[in-house]
């Protein structure tokens, strides 16, 4: 079970977690992002490449399910605006072994911020930017490259 | 050669539109060609890609680095360096 | 904040996430263990250790929090009889940074397999049997113990 | 030495009884010596700690290994190998 979702609006985990506890694996694996409120954040603006974000999202549940035993991925990520708290994106891996579920978990979530075409821009009263691409996120994604 | 050109967050704003139809001249063979191309308009395409190598790029909703070519490409897309998550 | 709860009862992970979710950190992530019913078990029975095994929770937490930048931990563990499919354990984290909440969360179920005192019976119909420690946790513990 | 020795999943099936007080002579200094002394009392005793490597120790709440010295102990467990998780 793949389950891949861009949304506008909030998710709620627990129906996503239970629909995983319920293919009977007996390990799932979630990550949430939210929006942090640092430095009098007023709003975060979530832009993405529609037909892209899709086919890279798949691409990379696709690689997970071949590179761990996995028997369910959820991903969801939000796009337009959003307030300080609110929830951001959901990665949720179901696995007969813990261990497949947490990496591919981490996997999914490190390769998300540097595959799939999502901008975020951050809102602070009057004055917003685009957010710069972060040096780690390429880091951490590249600890799950292998070798050719 | 008719390509659909996609523009997204900050290159969009400085743009000024989201997507256009172009003919590149047949000297415009890679990514890196169009984006000096592009910036040879002036204005706010000159200013959206000053420093090409902020830029990254998909053809047809595949990432594609500077040297890729663009011939036969249906649709290509340029943009900062993302940061979902 | 720290919480640990070992109880006989479900626990539900929407109500733990949505604690952690509120703290503001923006990364949380969780590992859920449940019953297998492979084989035709029909009953899972959790011995534990019940002075020690708060104590060895409360030391897990301790040492993850001051390892990883963690606001909140979250360990339940179930104790008693549970049949297919029930919620066994729960581990979620909550940090200011994804590495952080996912390494912790990885950390806490590994090393808990190997530290904390409980024993699993299983039941198949008529026959039951203890469950055999495995070695693979002992590997998967062993690799977040730092050198002397 | 009067020390509270506590025993769980098969040992204390094995051995009939979760706890008792129990009083080791001079000569059980180490864990593995109470193993030995407590399997010489045969029957359950015997059947439990035939095979010493396959049990782990807990001396006042904290893991300890088969030389641990049990001088002071309050409180002794003998269990298998943890399996929880």
């Amino acid at each position: 079970m793949i389950e891949i979702r861009v949304q506008p609006g909030d998710f709620d985990p627990a129906i996503e977690l239970a629909r995983l506890e319920a293919l009977g694996g007996g390990a799932v694996a979630s990550f949430v992002g939210q929006v942090r409120g640092d430095g009098g954040l007023t709003e975060l603006f979530l832009d993405h490449y529609p037909a892209m974000t899709d086919r890279m999202l798949r691409a990379l549940a696709d690689e997970a399910a071949g590179r761990w035993p996995l028997i369910g991925v959820v991903l969801i990520h939000r796009i337009g605006a959003l307030g300080a708290g609110e929830r951001i994106v959901l990665v949720a891996t179901a696995s007969a072994h813990r261990a497949a579920a947490l990496e591919s978990c981490a996997f999914l979530i490190d390769r998300l911020k540097t595959d799939a075409p999502f901008w975020k821009r951050e809102r602070f009263g009057d004055r917003s930017h685009w957010v710069d691409a972060r040096e780690a996120d390429d880091v951490a994604a590249d600890r799950w490259r292998r070798p050719d | 050669m008719a390509v659909d050109i996609l523009y997204f967050a900050w290159v969009r704003e400085r743009i000024g539109i989201a997507q256009e139809r172009a003919e590149p001249p047949a000297g415009v063979v890679t990514v890196a060609d169009l984006l000096g191309w592009l910036a040879g308009r002036g204005g706010g395409y000159a200013e959206a890609f000053a420093a090409p190598e902020r830029i990254r790029a998909a053809i047809d909703h595949a990432f594609a680095g500077p040297e890729a070519a663009i011939a036969g490409a249906r649709e290509i897309a340029l943009f900062p360096p993302v940061t979902g998550g």
